[in-house]
């Protein structure tokens, strides 16, 4: 088989500009082969490399003394959780994959997170996605949110992961260019995590899991590119398809193959398959390793060097074992009648050397390709854009006439109403520890002895049997893009503080991060401007709270020709609830409840007083600017640390955080968003009273966004304390109402406003499902 | 009791069986790989949820053919005790085990959620510790679980009290908006003629515990362990 | 040798997934569409013997395993 | 008239159920069978129209809603 030649405009075809082909020419001391461009070009694209993201993603906090494995050095960053207990967790992107085929790109989106996990040594025990969509009258919108969604219930209720939290959010500049990012959380204990290192001069690597096929091809290549009809058709070609059946008997395999103390590494075939996972083991481990093309599996016939190297194919992992220990991979993998081959040996060369009956195609030095890519320092521009939004003032914008009516609205914008059209479809419930369901602030699952992987001998001997103490583990995932648009230092701040303030509510304290960078091209300065500043305020607002960044994902070239997405940094903060008894939900309890805001009602420093870029600026005046709400994250902490003391000394029934649509949102979601069973709402009233907060606009009493705000019920007997306790931690604190009867009231001086909570209820839990007949 | 859980190629609701057989009700139970061609000392078999071979072809089609299954035929051919949840249930009425069959839900959507359901009549092994008038808050998460059977069946059905659990609303209604798949009648499960073999799409052992929202469900484990407790002395496995 | 393999619903079975499919054309503008029903297509590539044991084969493995009786009716073909 | 539509997952993609079915019938001891591909049928009552019209309609359909082009081939007949 003759392989093209390599000229200029073959190297520029794959996205590998003069000077970096300048430098594969000097670590190569040669002309590429053509297998070797097409490796290059992918280990060298942004997907794989972060070349234009290296330098800020240094400046996020990674450290702390509970992180057992850290950022960028494995596959997902790992957490010590107490008892010789650990979890891993990642988020990742797919969503040029899904914005091409929506099902199957959001499915392998989930798979390739799983594996990420059980990479790690750790039993995946549940999931989590962030999406974005554009909005939901437009037809191919809707195809495209429901084939998402399906593809990831299909994927993850297949494989039996429970899918417990997530956000989606409907707005235009998404229309095209889907994000779909998904987050997996594994457990395992200290001794059980596993590196994806090709350890062991002389031991031998083992390919298992399905057949390659040309699914794939170059993926990370075309997710590094801006989103094109040239570009998503040559990708139609080649579409992923997930096969979660096999993705679960590869994970069982693997655990149970863990278990034997047979593995020296192990590492799935990712984003660029075979390619990355054969140079990145051996560039962790500082040796080489070499291996032959035809005996990799094959499911098509006559496919090249070049195909193999390159193919996605899914649910694939590479497996170095002890020399003498093959024999227990095969008998284990053919107990769950999967495929495997021997397909090389480790090597002492530092190189990757790819074979094909006998010829050598590829040989190249593994540490120089895997961690040396080139970096780039790109130029950064602040956006013409927010010279207007900077100017917005509320001069223009009349007070709401019609409050009443504005908060139906609210509750009825899809990136307010209910999510449940979403995650009823999704299993949130298999592996028996979902404890707080989708639809409170943060998910909370318990890991109890038997979430653990199976243990090797050695290792059950030492553990004798223990059950673990169970752990209550708490996520959220959040972002809010328009924020960030308006101002990306800021919106990134508030990104991780929500996140912070979801866990908070739920009981928990924050244990680590991680993140995914949605943005647009990063040639375009101002889009690196986004980037750049919205990492600053990400970073900063991970140190104040305590969660450093574990690993993440970074998704540029979000643009298609109608322009780029709003700057998305997706945060996924994981946390910890001490007690089981402190784990707590958003809905209100009881009659007589007294409900109180911890927070400042309205933040008159703010010109805005808090409606720049909110929902109800959005929704109901039809714009989309002016400042966002500032946050001062030293007071967040202490809100957060005030909330959680009340909460473990029991004094907390509900807390529910003020976001998209303020106060009124969070008061009508805690009367309305308990659910009991099908059909079978819990709708609990209230009647509020906030005369005394002297606004100067209803609109931005009842709608704006302030910061460090959060509602919370406790019992009758009970309010004084909370108050008295939060006010002495510096946190404002007022009664604002009475939980009751089986409407929602407010009053405000002459102001009355009554709402019926079927009314509400029936905007909220339906709207989605409406759009979506 | 001896509880065999079986374990098919993407079975994923066996481990919480187990867990809560064992660790919550305190009794023996192990995994039971589907490559098995016998049971060995069982009282019972549960027949877990998942989605055995990826419910590829049509959910059960496959795992109805294992060697397990055949032990698990001939244990129910003495007498033995056999229970099927979700994909369990699929399987048992693949197998003939049960009559009738699955099909996609009305919806054509996965449903997860919690239904409200009621026992039918107390004289089976599988609802004998039900009261009257109880209803179970147990979750659901099915793509295809909507019963079906044809008429003469579904006749002879009621009238042999082969109807175990109905979807009703929270007072108790056999309600069309309860029922959450379109099944006839808006069965949740049933049992075999004998009465020694039932399978049922909600799950009781994600309501086991109360930490996990509802307890319900363990009224049907406690009433098969009950009738194997009282049972005459049949000729297992 | 192939076998052409088409497994319908029965009518008695209810076929939401064809009442669907029914209303989306209608939407979509496409006229005198009447009822539509969705089934399942299966493809046996067969080497080796001959047709009539193939024929035989398949009929068997339709029975047991490719269709459900109880929900599905089939019909095959074997062609070269 | 009658459309009978068959979609089949594209050669060059995965087909999971395909591979299942066809190391199923493996297991169950049916011998000479190959690749299986598992797929979807369709049929569509039609009135009215005249049959070259409805070829249209049909084809058009069967590009924009009844099968995902991006990984399925389709093909149909119509008949009386
Ligand atoms: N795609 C999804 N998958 C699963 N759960 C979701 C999804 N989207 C939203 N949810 C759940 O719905 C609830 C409300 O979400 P959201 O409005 O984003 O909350 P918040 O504003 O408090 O962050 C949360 O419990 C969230 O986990
Ligand atoms: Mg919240």
């Amino acid at each position: 088989m003759t392989e093209p030649a390599i000229t200029p405009a073959l190297v520029a075809k794959h996205n590998l500009t003069p000077e970096e082909y300048q430098r594969v020419l000097e670590i190569l001391g040669r002309v590429p082969t053509y297998t070797e461009l097409g490796i290059f070009s992918v280990m060298w694209s942004e997907h794989c490399s972060y070349k234009n993201t290296k330098p800020l993603l240094k400046t996020f906090p990674t450290k702390s003394p509970k992180i057992l494995v850290g950022a960028g050095e494995e596959n997902a960053g790992i957490i010590d959780i107490g008892d010789g207990v650990a979890i891993a967790f990642k988020i990742e992107s797919h969503n040029h994959p899904s914005a091409v085929e929506p099902f199957q790109g959001a499915a392998t989106g989930v798979g390739g997170i799983v594996r990420d996990i059980f990479t790690m040594g750790a039993r995946p025990v549940c999931a989590v996605n962030s999406l974005r969509f554009g909005e939901l009258s437009n037809p191919s919108v809707r195809r495209l949110f429901g084939g998402v969604v399906s593809g990831i219930a299909h994927y993850g209720n297949c494989f039996g992961i429970p899918t417990i939290a997530g956000e989606v959010y409907f707005d235009k500049s998404y229309e095209g260019n889907p994000l779909v990012n998904a987050f997996c959380l594994g457990v395992l204990r200290h001794e059980q995590i596993t590196r994806g290192a090709a350890k062991g001069i002389g031991n031998p690597v083992f390919y298992v899991g399905p057949a390659t096929g040309r699914d794939g091809l170059a993926g990370a290549a075309f997710a590094s590119q801006d989103l094109t009809e040239e570009s998503a058709e040559h990708q139609r070609g080649a579409v992923q398809v997930g096969d979660p059946f096999m993705e679960k008997l590869v994970c069982e395999a693997c655990l149970e193959l863990l278990a034997t103390g047979a593995v020296a590494g192990m590492q799935d075939m990712g984003a660029a398959g075979l390619t990355c996972s054969t140079c990145e083991t051996a560039a962790r481990a500082g040796t080489g390793i070499e291996f032959e093309l035809s005996k990799v599996p094959q499911r098509a016939p006559n496919m090249t060097p070049y195909e193999i190297m390159l193919s996605e194919s899914q649910e694939r992992m590479l497996i170095v074992v002890h020399k003498g220990r093959e024999e227990e991979v095969k008998r284990i993998f053919d107990k769950w009648d999967l495929p495997w081959a021997e397909i090389g040996v480790v090597t002492d060369t530092g190189r990757m050397v790819a074979k094909n009956r006998g010829q050598v195609v590829v040989d190249i030095p593994a540490k120089k390709i895997a961690d040396e890519s080139p970096v780039y320092q790109r130029e950064a521009r602040e956006p013409e854009y927010l010279k207007a939004v900077r100017a917005f003032r509320l001069d223009g914008i009349a007070d709401t006439r019609d409050a009443a009516g504005d908060l139906k609205k609210l509750l009825a914008w899809p990136s307010i109403a209910s999510k449940n059209w979403v995650y009823r479809q999704y299993d949130h419930q298999v592996r028996d520890g979902s404890v707080v369901l989708p639809g409170s602030d943060a998910a909370v699952i318990r890991i109890k002895t038997d979430s653990l992987p199976v243990m090797s001998a050695e290792l059950a001997a030492k553990t004798k049997g223990q059950v673990v103490p169970e752990k209550f583990v708490a996520m959220s995932v959040d972002c809010n893009a328009t924020y960030v648009y308006l101002d990306p230092y800021e919106g990134g701040k508030i990104t991780v503080a929500e996140a912070a303030r979801n866990l908070a509510c739920s009981g928990a304290v924050p244990l680590g991060s991680t993140d995914n960078l949605n943005f647009g091209n990063p040639h375009n300065p101002e889009i690196f401007w986004q980037l750049k500043e919205s990492v600053r305020g990400l970073a900063e607002a991970c140190r104040a709270f305590n969660a450093p960044v574990t690993g993440g994902n970074v998704s540029l070239y979000n643009q298609n020709p109608n322009g780029p997405i709003d700057p998305t940094p997706t945060v996924a903060l994981v946390g910890l609830i001490e007690k089981p008894e402190h784990i707590t939900t958003q809905w209100f309890k009881d009659e007589g409840d007294v409900i109180v805001l911890l927070g400042e009602v309205v933040d008159e420093q703010d010109a805005l007083l808090g409606l720049g870029g909110s929902a109800y600026l959005q929704v109901v005046h039809g714009k989309k600017t002016g400042t966002p709400p500032r946050i001062d994250l030293a007071r967040e902490k202490t809100l957060h640390t005030t909330l959680l003391g009340l909460i473990q000394s029991g004094l907390v029934k509900s807390a529910h955080d003020c976001s998209e649509g303020g106060l009124a949102v969070a008061l009508a979601e805690s009367c309305i968003s308990q659910h009991i069973a099908r059909e079978t709402p819990r709708l609990i009233g209230a009647s509020l009273d906030l005369s005394t907060f002297k606004s100067a606009r209803l609109d931005a009493l009842l709608f704006g966004e302030t910061q460090s705000r959060i509602v919370i019920s406790c019992a009758a007997l009970d309010a004084v304390k909370v108050i008295g306790r939060a006010k002495l931690m510096g946190v404002p604190a007022a009664k604002i109402g009475v939980v009751g009867g089986s409407e929602l009231n407010l009053a405000m001086g002459e102001t009355k406003l009554t709402w019926s909570l079927p009314e509400l209820h029936d905007l909220w839990w339906n709207s989605i499902a409406r759009a979506m007949r | 009791m001896n509880f065999a859980v079986l374990q098919f190629p993407a079975s994923n609701c066996d481990q919480d069986a187990v867990h809560v057989l064992k660790n919550v009700l305190g009794h023996s139970a192990r995994l039971l790989w589907h490559k098995e061609t016998t049971l060995g000392e069982v009282d019972a078999v549960l027949v877990p949820g998942g989605f055995s071979y990826g419910d590829y072809l049509r959910t059960g089609a496959i795992a109805r053919f294992s060697p397990v299954m055949q032990a698990v035929k001939q244990f129910a051919e003495n007498g033995g005790h056999v229970l099927g949840i979700c994909n369990g249930f699929q399987i048992l009425c693949e197998a003939h085990l049960l009559p009738g069959a699955l099909v996609r839900n009305r919806s054509l959507q996965f449903r997860c959620e919690t239904v409200h359901l009621k026992a039918a009549t107390a004289d089976s092994p599988f609802t004998n510790k039900i009261p009257a008038d109880k209803l179970l808050r147990v979750p659901i998460a099915h793509g295809e679980g909507c019963y079906f059977a044809d008429e003469e069946t579904l006749s002879r059905l009621v009238a042999r009290r082969q109807v175990l659990w109905q979807y009703c609303d929270a007072n108790g209604a056999l309600t069309d908006a309860a029922n959450p798949n379109g099944s006839l009648l808006n069965i949740a499960g049933v049992c075999n003629e004998r009465r020694n073999v039932a399978g049922l799409m909600p799950h009781p052992e994600r309501a086991s515990e109360s930490l996990l929202g509802s307890a319900d469900g363990r009224l049907i484990f406690e009433s098969l362990i009950h009738a194997l407790s009282h049972r005459e002395n049949v000729k297992v496995a | 040798m192939k076998a052409k393999i088409i497994i319908t619903p029965k009518k008695s079975v209810l076929d939401p997934q064809g009442k669907t499919v029914q209303n989306a054309l209608e939407h979509m503008g496409y006229t005198g569409v009447g009822a539509v029903h969705v089934g399942k297509y299966i493809e046996v590539e067969l080497s080796g013997a001959d047709k009539e044991t193939a024929h035989k084969q398949i009929d068997d493995a339709c029975h047991k395993i490719l269709s459900n009786p109880v929900i599905e009716d089939y019909k095959f073909e074997i062609v070269d």
